[in-house]
């Protein structure tokens, strides 16, 4: 693998740029892998990525029916947070942000990771309440977080109308300093480049069209490209998730809905943190190009069309401009819509399934991408181990049956 | 923005009227005592979540106030018909393969 | 047991009523207001169940009013003479309007009429009327309601809950320059400055 | 001078009606119909900004919405400061005030732009991926300079002066575009009674028509336009909105469209009622696309020197404006668009140099006008370099091999100040995109046509239809067809006469080869506004990225403010000539919206500030805050939080308040708890399978107590229901779960139990509900009501009817303070004046009111949960020690119950709830704390629970607390820790949940 400097910029400019290697190869798929990882976004890519570097297991395939990282790792607010209530939640966000925190150089790939803090507003007293509870539990886990009042508040975001005069006033609010965002295609594109150069075969615009199951035992994928076999398959295909479990004959606890956001057209630096607000139901942070990205709620219907409804584009941006009244005269440049699969109790599947070898990793809703390393690597070592790792153990399917699911909705809202 | 028959009011409206209520046709088990923990489960939680063809339930919620299911394509969005509550969908995805009503 | 609790909340004279608007102060819109907003408070309200289907039942609710059940949807069926009105909210829901104080005897009629499954609700305390006239009172629901105010979807005679700003209302049109607003009193401060707002570039006359 | 490039004649600017304006400090004058661009242009403005990553000299390109350089800050006062206004698209008023959002100290000298000449070459697309990573630690001042870097304009500091209304429509037809094809459409249409909407992003409607040379039977096509207007204003349902654009096209033909009212007139709206700009909300039936096409520019090496143009802004400016763009002129053409500019151009008095078509034998009418006026015509040809650094000074051309991608033959330098290109024509199909239909390449257009999409009709340019005859013609058979698909009878309407010119056929020129490799030549911009080259498309490709997607993510390829109009698909015809495929193999250009920027103002509308969200208030709303109420917010509602006397604080007017319901009484405006109106044969059967326990025992004016379970077993709500007759119930909900639950009770009859005869309606807002509580709530209350109160013949529990203060009333003996409670309910309209008269003997029982405050401070003292503060969706009714509420053995099986028997649900070391009493009574434990059993251990702590609710108690003279505690129920007695972020551990007890009169006698007296 090329690695990449700015020493080696400079000597690439010298020749041109003419010199700089593929990211990652084109490969042809072989007819049988060890393992096949079913979703070419941040979170397959990431878990390809794991099984090679810390696991050995090199000779992995990663199938994605359209291009590398173009579901929601490109869709999405790029927001990086851990301040989850629910132990079980915020272990595994927490491995996360730890990862997140080395990456760049893990992967001698930019992800821009950039730890400007993230405050979750408080309009109301549950609201504070449900500050404090959060932020107590995190500290106890070894999370970083504060609660803080209107003026800190007001200190950290000048930006921020915290008036008393407002609909619902700023009371206060939870700050996490190590959260943050990234540069969402980045991390995908660095985690391919990664898993390529460790001999992972990246194969896109191949879709998965059919499981083959013998016997109770996953033996491989029909893809358009016809089949390619391996006895330990990984799904991590976010919205199609529903999709591919049909096809193996399994039902999941998910529905697929649009989540939308929006960015404004870019502006000079004007809000250096990220900014969530569940009451509200707002949130904006400000990209490294100057623009405002700004998230929307989950429409309530099921889609797969990558687009929602107007209202709540409408509905976002009147509580974007009631906490930032200055960001009136601001254009929105640009809306889209993700796909996210979501659980009923708002936290993901990391879990085996019935179809002995098949594995799914699934139902992150908005909670995606602040996950993508450590989802990835806590997958890695499930499917090489063939069981759970622990800190993924709770995120079992067999939760819903039990009943005891990690219900992260009070806490997290919107929850991006 | 979808706009909405309602089968009641007889009238389009808009989607700000209406409120999403998940997948129709989901059967509370006739006897909930001497089900299994996965049939209560698959009740309780698990959906169809199709990309394509879907029966879903809506609440009229600022109009009259009634719930009623919609056939609608997930991918287009498109609403293939309305149907009040106790009816059968005359379009499934079954009617659609076999090349009957689009 | 009896089977239904019904009593005259009205009280006598001597006790001062307000109106869910009785806090807010009028405004005077120039010699040419674009917009007209009045108040008819205190009217009576009753809101009607039943089954449509039940001639009984029908014939009923016609005897007591003066004026047939309106079985169609969103149909708004007045008795000018009555004063009252009887508006289709739901298959089986209706409002009707009446004038104040006589929600208690037009219940007890409706019930000694009708038999079977219905339900009659004094929900008097709980709404407000505002009507809107003006020559831009179309331009101010337009702004107001995703609803299609047009007078080819929305004529004389019809009535329609729906939203209205971030509210919902009902929306009635009695006459061909007038039109009616339902409100709930919750929210009916809400509506009302929503209502002044939005009028503001036609000019409004309001005496609340 | 003034106006160096104003043609004495022509245009359509008001020369009578001249306009100051300044541009970065310096003033200028123009006219009214000038756009700032215009303006600009006239005065002989050449650099208008530095680019974003190189900070190259940029000067105005297009005459539109396509615009990526004029990008400028607009605003004469803080307040009205607008970043990022397109120049192109922003009408001149007096007083303008505008400045380049990038350069510094200014524009013309540009400190960054040293950096980009000679930082150039490592700033490649994506450079930043492969940079800045060593020492990790140094990233966040990296970027800091990276974000300071960035950014076009700035957003203003001060609040918005100006508002921004929605107003909504439906309509059979809704036409965007006011050009040939779409006028047309709406003068069909508009014949037919239809509801009709044409809107145009323009100062004013025509399109093309504004600037063509055409003639409309017989006559200048400006007189056809204006008669065409006069038919269209006159017919009623036609609605005409200029200056609007659809900015997004939603599902369902819904259609945004951003109507600018007052931009125009100044930086704010001269009136405070007019809003600043509209956004109309559209349901049409049928949709036109009228949208017309974009003039693509050619790639070639400095092509973003300033003199560099489109055909058609060259064109546009001279015949719209009276304003030539320069001096000498270059055409590079791949259509007959480039020799219009020429024709134009020399029209206007100045010289054109050459026109230098890449075509071999060009023959169109229009090629053969410029060889009768001696226009230079050089063939086979194309500019492939442009000279010059601050504006251009001449133009190098060769003979091009396009398929071979090689220049070919002899070069030639032609002195020139512009270059005008053209490379052809896209159809403006942004907007059906939006729905999510893939445009469509057609090969014989050279260009994307619009996908389908139900409901909605392409016509015109918009369609790859150019020449004007047939334009029309597709205007009114668009208009038609959509009258037909609404039901509307077909209507006659005759086509004016255009003359039907001949065209050569446009070849495909989207890059010209240079001497050098792409790599190597200078600068070839595809991306003007975010300085993407075909150097840097070749180096994605280079780098594996060969979606079009990924080129475009990798290289930032129209995620401009221009959103890629000009640059998208020269972007991808260059990436697939690199991968050796065609253009729909390299992929499809999808659009997001908006067309064009909105601002966030416009979008929100109305529904901020005190409108944002309504404010729900009750009937004694007024007197609260005459009696200096803090409010808390619960749902929209607006309740009494605590009533300060004097200078209390909070804690002082909580203690007063609770020590005047215990020793005394105090009322509380309980009006905002939901109430449901319950009637029907089964109404008892059905509160049976809604609540946990029994329904069927209880009896008239009978109340009792009931939680409600979603059916995974967890708490939902809970309230008092009172039995009014046998078929007639009213429940009461929690007042942040009123409209939750009335749904609730509406879904499981409708849908699951529709045989069951009961009907639901909400009474939440008919009823005033006043609640007096305390030992001398009965004394106060007998001063105003008829109804016996005495124990007995009224019992805790119960419910009667009778006079209060002369107002009908019914009254509830329920307690949620534990002392004796009355709540009054009374139609409310009335309960201003009951409230009033129980007023009148405030100082006779010492009546206090009271807020939500002391409410919760009360009820934790007698254990009552709130839901939602106790509850949080995952607790059971068993969890909260709430067995006595469930009944277990009920025939039905009731909504939760059998969720309740799951494995985890029947764990016996589940979170439970109790009370907690801290070990130093003046310790008031923070609601939220989390519990351990052991302080000692290390983090992560095992968590064990949380304190849920936690109060000082003036009456226990102590803090006390509500908490969820695993196993809690067999723990009492035992210690538990708080460590708090303080460092400060507190140490509580585990005691009864109930900490005050737990027989409950206080309210049984």
């Amino acid at each position: 693998m090329q690695r990449y400097s700015g020493f080696g910029l400079a000597k690439h400019a010298l020749s041109h740029n003419e010199n700089w290697q593929r990211m990652w190869r084109n490969p042809t798929p072989k007819k049988k892998y060890d393992v096949i990882i079913v979703g070419g976004g941040g979170h397959g890519l990431a878990t390809a990525y794991y099984l090679a570097k810390e696991h050995g297991i090199t000779n992995v395939a990663v199938i994605e029916k359209g291009w590398l990282g173009g579901g929601n790792t490109a869709r999405n607010t790029t927001i990086v947070r851990s301040n989850y209530l629910w132990d079980e939640a915020a272990e595994l966000y927490e491995h996360a942000m730890k990862l997140w925190e080395g990456l760049s150089q893990d992967l001698n790939y930019n992800v821009m990771f950039s730890q400007r803090g993230v405050l979750n507003l408080g309009h109301t007293l549950q609201d504070m309440r449900d500050i404090q509870r959060r932020v107590n539990a995190n500290r106890l886990n070894g999370i970083d977080g504060e609660v803080l009042d209107t003026q800190q508040v007001k200190e950290i975001c000048p930006v921020l109308d915290c008036s008393p005069n407002t609909r619902y006033p700023v009371l206060g609010a939870s700050w996490q300093p190590r959260g943050g965002v990234a540069r969402h295609d980045a991390v995908a594109w660095g985690f391919a480049r990664g898993a390529d150069a460790l001999g992972v075969d990246l194969i896109q615009q191949t879709e998965v069209i059919g499981m083959r199951i013998e016997d109770g035992q996953i033996l491989g994928v029909e893809t358009t490209r016809g089949f390619i076999a391996a006895e330990t398959v990984g799904c991590v295909a976010a919205g199609n998730s529903g999709v591919l479990a049909r096809m193996a004959g399994i039902k999941l606890p998910l529905e697929s809905h649009p989540l939308q956001a929006l960015v404004s057209e870019p502006i000079k630096p004007v809000l250096d943190t990220v900014v969530m607000s569940n009451h509200v139901h707002g949130y904006c942070s400000q990209s490294d190009k100057g623009d405002l990205v700004i998230g929307a709620g989950i429409d309530g219907y099921n889609g797969y069309g990558q687009r929602g409804s107007y209202p709540t584009i409408e509905h976002t941006l009147q509580a974007i401009v009631e906490m930032f009244p200055t960001f009136s005269r601001v254009r929105m440049n640009r809306q889209w819509g993700g796909i996210v699969d979501t659980c009923p109790d708002a936290c993901p599947i990391l879990s085996a399934t019935p179809v002995k070898g098949l594995f799914f990793n699934c139902g992150w809703g908005t909670g995606g991408f602040k996950a993508t390393p450590g989802s990835g690597n806590v997958f890695a070592w499930t499917l090489a181990k063939g069981y759970a790792h622990p800190i993924a153990a709770p995120f079992s399917i067999d939760r819903f049956v039990s009943g005891k699911l990690i219900d992260e909705h009070g806490a997290a809202g919107v929850a991006h | 923005m979808l706009h909405i028959y309602c089968p009641y009011c007889g009238e389009h409206r808009e989607e700000s009227e209406f409120r999403p209520k998940g997948q129709a046709h989901i059967l509370r088990p006739k006897d909930p005592d001497n089900c299994s923990d996965e049939v209560w489960a698959d009740y309780l939680f698990f959906r169809d979540n199709p990309r394509g063809l879907h029966h879903e339930m809506w609440l009229h919620a600022t109009g009259c106030r009634k719930y009623f299911n919609v056939t609608r394509d997930t991918v287009s969005y498109e609403i293939l018909e309305t149907y009040k509550m106790g009816e059968q969908p005359k379009i499934t995805a079954q009617s659609r393969a076999a090349g009957g009503e689009k | 047991m009896s089977n239904v609790a019904v009593f005259d909340q009205n009280a006598g004279a001597g006790v001062l009523a307000e109106s869910p608007l009785s806090h807010v102060s009028g405004r005077k819109g120039g010699s040419s207001p674009g917009v007209i907003l009045r108040e008819k408070a205190f009217m009576g309200y009753l809101t009607l169940r039943g089954n449509a289907a039940d001639a009984a039942f029908c014939e009923g609710v016609e005897q007591v009013l003066g004026m047939p059940l309106p079985t169609a949807p969103m149909a708004l069926h007045q008795n000018t003479q009555k004063g009252s009105s009887i508006l289709w909210i739901s298959p089986d829901e209706w409002l009707i309007l009446l004038p104040g104080g006589t929600e208690y005897e037009t219940e007890l009629a409706l019930r000694a009429e009708l038999s079977g499954h219905f339900a009659v609700v004094n929900v008097s305390g709980g709404l407000t009327l505002l009507t809107v006239t003006g020559p831009d009172a179309r331009h101010l629901l337009h702004k107001s309601t995703g609803y299609d105010v047009h007078p080819r979807n929305f004529p004389v005679g019809k009535g329609v809950t729906t939203t209205f700003a971030k509210a919902t209302a009902i929306i009635r049109r009695p006459s061909e320059t007038t039109w009616e607003l339902v409100v709930r009193r919750s929210f009916a401060d809400y509506c009302y400055r929503w209502l002044v707002d939005a009028s503001r570039e036609f000019g409004l006359d309001a005496e609340i | 001078m003034s106006q160096p490039n104003r043609l004495n004649q022509g245009g359509s600017i008001d020369r009578s009606k001249p306009l100051d304006f300044t541009f970065n400090g310096l003033r200028y004058s123009g006219y009214e119909g000038d756009t700032l661009a215009s303006a600009l242009l006239a005065n002989g403005v050449d650099i208008v900004n530095r680019s974003f990553k190189y900070s190259r000299p940029r000067g105005i390109v297009a005459s539109g919405a396509a615009e990526p350089n004029a990008i400028v800050q607009l605003g004469s006062t803080e307040a009205a400061q607008v970043p990022n206004v397109r120049a192109t698209q922003q009408a001149l008023y007096q007083g303008l005030s505008a400045r380049s959002t990038n350069g510094w100290p200014n524009v013309n000298h540009d400190a960054m732009g040293l950096l980009g000449k000679l930082g150039g070459p490592m700033m490649g697309p994506g450079f930043y991926y492969k940079t800045f990573m060593a020492p990790a630690s140094m990233w966040m001042t990296y970027e800091k300079f990276i974000r300071k870097a960035a950014g076009l304009g700035r957003a203003p500091q001060e609040k918005d002066p100006d508002i921004y209304d929605h107003y909504n429509h439906h309509c059979d037809l809704l036409i965007i575009g006011a050009g040939p094809a779409g006028l047309m459409a709406a003068l069909t249409a508009a014949r037919s009674g239809a509801r009709v909407i044409i809107c145009d992003e323009q100062e004013t409607f025509g399109g093309s028509l504004l600037e063509t040379a055409d003639l409309l039977d017989g006559k200048p096509a400006q007189q056809w336009l204006a008669n065409a207007l006069v038919q269209l204003s006159d017919c009623g349902d036609v609605l005409m909105l200029p200056r609007t654009t659809a900015n997004g096209y939603h599902d369902h033909n819904f259609v945004t469209l951003h109507e600018r009212r007052t931009e125009h007139l100044a930086d704010t709206a001269p009136e405070a009622h007019q809003s600043r700009s509209r956004m109309h909300h559209v349901r049409a039936g049928q949709v036109i696309l009228a949208t017309g096409s974009q003039e693509r520019p050619v790639v070639y090496a400095n092509n973003d020197v300033p003199g560099n143009l489109l055909c058609s802004a060259v064109s546009c400016y001279i015949r719209r404006y009276a304003v030539v763009p320069g001096q000498k002129l270059v055409v590079t053409t791949a259509t007959d668009i480039g020799y219009q500019a020429a024709l134009d151009w020399l029209d206007a008095g100045r010289e054109v140099v050459a026109v230098v078509d890449c075509r071999a034998n060009p023959d169109g009418d229009r090629v053969k006008q410029a060889r009768q006026k001696g226009i230079r015509i050089i063939t086979g040809s194309a500019v492939f370099e442009a000279k010059g650094s601050k504006r251009v000074t001449a133009a190098r051309i060769a003979a091009v091999d396009l398929d071979a991608f090689t220049l070919t033959g002899q070069l030639e330098e032609l002195a020139c100040d512009t270059i005008a290109s053209s490379g052809g024509f896209s159809p403006v199909v942004h907007l059906s995109a939006h729905t999510g239909a893939r445009p469509v390449w057609n090969e014989e257009a050279l260009g994307f046509v619009p996908g389908r999409v139900k409901g909605m009709i392409p016509a015109g340019g918009a369609d790859a239809i150019y020449s004007l005859p047939a334009v029309l013609e597709s205007g009114l058979q668009a208009a038609q067809q959509a009258l037909q698909s609404c039901g509307y009878a077909a209507v006659s309407v005759d086509l004016p006469k255009a003359s039907q010119r001949i065209e050569s056929k446009s070849a495909a020129l989207f890059q010209v080869p240079h001497l050098k490799p792409t790599s190597r030549a200078p600068k070839q911009f595809v991306d003007l506004q975010n300085d993407v080259t075909a150097a840097g498309i070749e180096l994605a490709t280079r780098e594996g990225f060969e979606s079009i997607e990924h080129v475009k993510r990798y290289t930032a390829l129209g995620f401009g403010t221009d959103q890629g109009k000009l640059g998208n698909i020269n972007g991808m015809a260059i990436a697939a000539r690199i991968l050796g495929q065609t253009i729909p193999e390299t992929g499809t250009t999808v659009f997001r919206p908006n067309y064009t920027g909105i601002t966030f103002g416009a979008i929100a509308g109305r529904h901020c500030g005190e409108l944002f969200d309504p404010e729900r208030y009750t009937a004694l709303h007024a007197w609260h805050l005459k009696r200096g109420a803090k409010f808390e917010d619960v749902g929209q509602w607006k309740r009494p939080w605590y009533f300060p006397v004097g200078n209390e604080t909070m804690h002082e007017a909580v203690a007063r308040e609770c020590q005047a319901v215990r020793e005394k009484v105090g009322i509380l405006d309980a009006s905002t708890l939901g109430k449901i109106d319950i009637q029907g044969a089964d109404a008892r059967e059905f509160l049976g399978r809604v609540y946990t326990n029994k329904w069927a025992q209880l009896g008239l004016n009978k109340c009792r107590y009931g939680l409600m379970c979603k059916d995974d077993g967890m708490v939902m709500d809970d309230g008092v229901t009172t039995c009014l007759g046998d078929n007639h119930f009213l429940m009461t909900t929690t007042t942040g779960g009123a409209a939750a639950i009335l749904d609730w009770l509406e879904l499981w009859h409708q849908t699951e139990w529709p045989e069951l005869e009961v009907y639901f309606n909400s009474v939440t807002d008919h009823w005033a509900t006043m609640t007096i509580t305390g030992p001398r709530a009965r004394d106060l209350l007998s001063e105003v009501t008829d109804i016996d109160l005495s124990k007995d013949s009224f019992k805790f529990m119960e419910c009667r009817e009778g006079m209060v203060a002369g107002v009908p009333a019914r009254v509830y003996r329920i307690s949620f303070t534990g002392e004796l409670t009355y709540e009054i309910n009374v139609q409310a309209n009335y309960a201003m004046h009951v409230w009033n008269a129980l007023f009148e003997h405030e100082s006779t029982y010492g009546l206090t009111p009271y807020g939500t405050e002391t409410m919760h401070v009360l009820r934790a003292e007698k254990g009552f949960i709130i839901v939602g503060q106790d509850t949080d969706g995952s607790v059971t009714p068993e969890d909260l020690g709430m067995q006595w509420c469930v009944g277990y053995d009920k025939p039905f099986s009731w909504i939760g119950k059998r969720a309740l028997s799951r494995p985890d649900t029947r764990r016996k070391d589940r979170k439970q709830l109790v009370g907690l009493l801290p070990t130093d009574p003046s310790v008031v434990l923070q609601e939220g704390a989390q519990i351990v059993f052991d302080p000692k251990q290390s983090i992560p702590m095992k968590m064990k629970g949380h304190v849920t609710s936690s109060y000082y108690s003036p009456t226990l003279g102590q803090g006390f607390a509500l908490a969820l505690v695993m196993g809690g129920a067999e723990r009492m007695g035992e210690k538990v820790y708080m460590p708090m972020a303080d460092g400060r551990v507190h140490e509580a007890e585990i005691v009864s949940p109930i900490f005050l009169d737990p027989k409950g006698e206080r309210q049984n007296v």
